[in-house]
């Protein structure tokens, strides 16, 4: 039993951390938030440069890392300085890419990790919710060969500004059955895709996609027949895996701010934080979030061991994740009183993106019955992650 | 014991929702409904209407042009504007300062500034607040010197809500620092005209303006402003603080909010069934409208008490710490309802003349905000850890 | 609107607890519980003297009472003193049998009035759970005339004492069909009939009641076909209304005993009612307290009013109840600390009764799943009980 | 990062669970399983079979008799005893005061001692507790005057855990009342049979009798039975409560507890359906058991650190508040599996010589008083309360 990382995992972290530290404060994060993007060109290439979008990939796929713990390390990160440049959307679209593309199609990855290409994931649609298997976006053989994609896709990840898009669509069989979903490599100019770009509560960029009869290549499917919703269901939970990590750097940020608070704010002559019951709300803030780092770790050490229980760690973390982002950001904004209701002051936008990140692949009541499901199909009880 | 209205009672409730029915102003009633920004003018033309028919002052007695209403009747007032989507009535002056006016001004301030509250040539903010002095409000340090016929005033008012609407600001202000923190404390009447008067706006984290800072520098305020005796504020705004206030448990604003969750969730689908016949997320429903339920009985139980004369004490501090809790409880199942169309923020399509399409279903787009924007609610107007504290206390503890 | 009670409300409130006061410290509960009936006789008898069991009946059946708030008032007061005396079975039994006796029976309610005859309900079954239609226990027509019932009946309240039993066994349909039941009047000594009684956690005694083929004459069943199922709700609804009123009496005597603790308690050289903490703690209960007051005046006008949502303000009644209590015996324990651990110290006995009601008609969860099958089913949404 | 545990700790699982399978009374592990009463012979018989094997003393060092294990191996060592139906180790003189004897004790005290503890002619019992100080220790006031070679004891112990099957008890002092209430404290070792000593009966909640008074009237006790230095005895008795305890999250106890209870869940019907089917349920089952895998975790993160050297500070507050709070609310849900079952309480089913018909299922009669029973368990060791009151102080709040 080891809980401490390896040489590698430590550089990546130590990088990650120091780098956000000097050329990442908060005003910085406004700024390109603001942008029309939603994010920074140019910072994007200096992450890249920095080996940190290569982290999110295995070496057979041209990156140095692509592990669980890896992409816990540095979405942890990631999460204390509310970076908003597009790594989720890039690991989501660069994952699905490394587990099914052509050999032809490889070079993108390469480009993906270099910085000069952004991919997303267009998969949501306005009915889906969170249901992975929902998919009504359909995909049609076209006489000519190759295929016919139409339908609307929903609240896609940067996907205004992301120059590749891997589209979902129903191949056959019914609206919410997995077998028949396909994934498609389609150009964001593409004839017939529309997109309507908009920002995010919690300071990021998404898009409305519209497929109206876009016309795909035959190469432009991904993977082979069957394949694909494997492929996604294992890209979402490493996506789910990075929410949770980035969860917890900002958890982490939101209550070292509010130690900091109540060490140094006066009211009735004395320090907040010598009131006996703001104390205790703070430890117990502390307890949870040492919780969700350690059903991080499962989750995260159940994909790197390919454990059959993987499913159940990543939906037993989101779920506490989501059950603790809300905790922390309610309780960190309460305790700090009126000035955490303020833009200017920091606290605010770790708030907002803790609890918005329930919003992302799943809240917390989708992967409580998520877990009760696994559990009820799969006959696995509580198989511990400690083996 | 018997839970039903009288005859008159219901009466009165027809009368109200038939008022609003035929003269509240469609256009702010989707506003409102919708979630949308209201502006300066919303407010006053709300306030106008209802100064016409003579329901602007609920709180005020007759004789100062107010209804004379007692609790329960304020109580059916609210719920029926809440249930009709009308504006709030902007309390500063209505609610707060007109009370105090009435009870320790003197006849000279009574007769100029309660009028001008009405007919709405005054929109007053309140400085209390201030940068150092927050649910410690006694500690606060705006100084007013007296020189002459004037006060010079110089300091810093936070929190100031809608003050960039507002021409008269009511201040807390020291006027000595001999004894107790609470015995220096002056109550005056500034125009926020006045030179050395600045407001700065306060962006809150949902990026609205709504509160400001109000700064005061060698501010010259006549001494007839004085409210009452100088030195005596701090019975006077306490007097404001506790003066009861039926509204304070939001049950009208949890109530609409409740029903807005409940149409949401029948059509906002889940594995292609409502929303609300999902187990998990009906038992939450449930959950927070059997408190509801209850806390409307709490509430009436405390209004009626109050109606019958026995003053509300801590009952008060247990309406603002229940009902800010279930309002904010329903704002959160809101926003989960809404699932991934929670994200979408498009700032424009709060505003009234806004007509692009909606991202998502249309009643989507203020919903996380509003989630947020409320967390404000435990914490303004005496956070729910000193409403705690003063129960506490009451119990000697 | 007027929640204050009327001249002989008031009066029936104040006799109870002045008697009760007078005469029933926890001492004397303790000593009462210990017996063999688990109450006693005598101190049944003095209740039915001052006419504290005909509160709980209707004029036209003898009583002075009957209608939900005497219930209200008066379980209140017996839950202040945790009173272990059959109240609660001669509510159950009395109700039914005032609702569907034959004229001939009508005898009987004048013996439970006047403290001379004790009747339950045998309706519960070992595999019924909280589900009241579901009764598998047989009533099948004598070939001479009469019936014979069959079957076994779960946690009858005072079933090992009560000289007289309803039970409830089905006439036709399926196991949980509301249709179909009938109600019996059964002496508790008739042959094929065993009950073994036991002592509750408590401090009550329920009994497990074997019917071995018992012959009852036809003048055993009670009330017109097809009425029992809607007679057994409106008693068990008076029933399920009366423990959330005794519940809230036992919260009120749970934290006025911690208020007293908490003032006079010292550790630390001051008292423990100083620590913000335990001030915070102590005012949630009190605030959740006044909630389960509210929902039960609810309830009990729904029930006078014979208001359509009678069924649902019960169950939210019963559910809050549920909840709050769990609350209240376990802050009101830990607020003590160990000497809340004790069986001396009166608290633990307040504390066992406050959660183990929630396992008596219905706990918290089966109530809240009531609320949302009641709203679902009828369309009732949230008609207040205000009007 | 590796959650696996090495060849050579799996090897050693296995070995402890083939012991156990052989050797553990198969009558024994019956009663623990049922809920059913442990009675003196229990305790004493299990702790003999682990001393033969050299297992009792699973904190101690070699040199004393001890297993020599690390924390890790620790943790296996009560993962499998708890999996395998083993009544706990009775503390007392093995984790709290042989440590003590090892750090602070004199040579002929260990010498004298600790092969006591081990052969099982001793057991030990705790007296820290009095009546006046329960969380606050310091202020106790059972009182040690010394008098030529002996201590004349005068005072009263409280909450002395199996305290009727001692023959001896540690007990906590006042030698003086100079100073801080800290500084006048002494460790006493008491032999239970000296003249003046009556031990009581605390009969708990659930009928119980497992704690006790102990009153010392005049009791002498020989000069050589004080452990360490007079007036040190606070940092000895802070040794004994801080010292790292690999169980105090009771992840064992937990995780047999959920077994039983999704065991109990799978039998239990509701609507003809097993509860473990029923989505309310189902969901409360899913969030303690997320809660419980993630303790699992935290605890060996804190008990791998504590492995390789870093003491645990207040992880270990943490540990005991969180799963405290898990065992607790598993108490619970088993509670409202059962349904109208849990009500049935038959005392002397307790008694492993009972063999009239359960009440309902077997498995329901201990159930509701184990959950009245563990909510000692956010009390007792140092209340909950207490605990976060160290971690806020550990953080400078």
């Amino acid at each position: 039993m080891d809980f401490s990382h390896n040489e590698q995992r430590r550089m990546l972290e130590e990088t990650a951390t120091r780098f956000l530290r000097d050329n990442y404060p908060l005003r910085v994060r406004h700024e390109h938030a603001a942008a029309t993007a939603g994010f920074s060109r140019d910072m994007w290439s200096r992450f890249a440069e920095l080996g940190l979008v290569g982290a999110l990939f295995h070496e057979q796929h041209g990156g140095y890392g692509g592990t669980g713990f890896d992409i816990a390390v540095l979405f942890e990160a990631l999460g204390r300085s509310l970076v908003v440049e597009p790594f989720f959307a890039s690991l989501l679209g660069g994952s699905l890419l490394a587990e099914l593309c052509r050999p032809e199609q490889r070079a993108l990855i390469a480009e993906i990790i270099n910085g000069s290409r952004l991919v997303s994931v267009a998969h949501t649609e306005p009915q889906s919710r969170y249901d992975l298997a929902d998919v009504a976006t359909s995909a049609t053989r076209d006489p000519h060969g190759g295929w016919r994609l139409q339908g609307n896709k929903a609240v896609v990840p940067n996907g205004d500004t992301a120059e590749s898009l891997i589209v979902s669509a129903r191949m056959h069989g019914t609206q919410s059955e997995p077998q028949g979903i396909g994934l498609f490599l389609v150009d964001a100019r593409a004839a017939g895709l529309e997109r309507c770009g908009y920002a995010t509560v919690d300071g990021g960029r998404a898009a409305e996609i519209t497929l109206n009869d876009v016309v795909l290549d035959e190469s432009a499917s991904l993977g082979r027949a069957g394949e694909a919703f494997a492929a996604l269901e294992n890209a979402v939970g490493l996506a789910t895996l990075a929410l949770c990590a980035e969860a917890l750097g900002a958890m982490q940020a939101a209550t070292d701010m509010t130690l900091e608070y109540l060490r140094t704010r006066k009211q009735f002559g004395v320090t907040i934080g010598s009131f006996q019951v703001l104390q205790h709300r703070y430890v117990e803030l502390l307890i949870e979030i040492e919780q969700v780092r350690s059903q991080l770790i499962n989750a995260a050490s159940s994909i790197d061991s390919g454990a059959p229980d993987c499913q159940w760690q990543l939906s037993a973390a989101k779920h506490l994740t989501g059950r603790v982002a809300r905790l922390v950001a309610e309780e960190t904004v309460q305790l700090h009183g009126g000035i955490a209701m303020t833009w200017e002051y920091g606290l605010a936008h770790f708030a907002k993106r803790l609890v918005m990140i329930d919003h992302w692949l799943g809240d917390t009541d989708h992967h409580l019955e998520r877990c009760v499901m696994l559990a009820r199909d799969t006959g696995l009880s509580a198989t511990s992650a400690i083996r | 014991m018997d839970l039903r209205y009288s005859p008159e009672e219901q009466a009165f409730r027809e009368d109200i929702r038939r008022f609003l029915e035929d003269r509240l102003d469609s256009r702010l009633r989707e506003k409102v409904r919708n979630g949308q920004r209201l502006n300066k003018s919303d407010y006053e033309n709300w306030h106008a209407l209802l100064n016409t028919r003579g329901w602007l002052a609920v709180t005020w007695p007759r004789e100062y042009g107010g209804t004379g209403w007692n609790a329960v009747q304020r109580h059916i007032f609210e719920e029926e504007c809440c249930a009709a989507g009308a504006p709030r009535i902007v309390p500063f002056g209505l609610n707060m300062l007109g009370p105090v006016l009435m009870k320790f001004g003197s006849q000279a301030q009574r007769d100029y500034y309660l009028p001008r509250i009405l007919d709405g040539s005054d929109w007053w903010c309140q400085g209390y607040s201030e940068p150092g002095a927050g649910s410690d409000l006694a500690s606060l340090r705006t100084r007013a010197v007296r020189k002459g016929d004037v006060y010079v005033v110089d300091g810093q008012k936070t929190w100031t809500t809608l003050g960039h609407y507002a021409n008269r600001i009511f201040c807390l202000v020291r006027t000595s620092t001999d004894g107790k923190p609470q015995e220096g404390i002056s109550f005056l009447l500034i125009d926020m005209q006045s030179p050395g008067i600045e407001v700065k706006p306060i962006v809150l984290l949902d990026g609205e303006h709504e509160v400001n800072e109000v700064f005061f520098d060698a501010v010259q305020v006549p001494v007839e402003n004085l409210v009452g005796e100088e030195n005596r504020g701090w019975t006077y705004a306490k007097y404001l603080l506790t003066h009861e206030r039926t509204g304070i448990a939001g049950v009208g604003f949890s109530t609409t909010a409740l029903d807005d969750l409940r149409r949401i969730a029948r059509v906002q689908l889940k594995s292609g069934l409502p929303l609300a016949k999902d187990p998990y997320f009906a038992a939450r429903m449930a959950k927070v409208e059997i408190d509801l339920e209850a806390m409307k009985t709490t509430n009436l139980r405390i209004i009626a008490a109050a109606a019958t004369g026995s003053a509300p004490g801590v009952e008060s501090s247990m309406l603002k710490i229940k009902g800010t809790v279930i309002r904010q409880e329903i704002n959160d199942l809101t926003r989960r309802a809404l699932g991934p169309y929670a994200l979408p923020f498009v700032s424009e399509a709060l505003e009234a003349g806004h007509n692009q399409e909606a991202i998502g279903p249309d009643y989507a787009n203020p919903v996380a905000n509003q989630y947020f924007n409320n967390r404000k609610l435990s914490i303004f107007g005496g956070s729910n850890e000193i409403q705690k504290n003063i129960i506490a206390k009451s119990l000697g503890l």
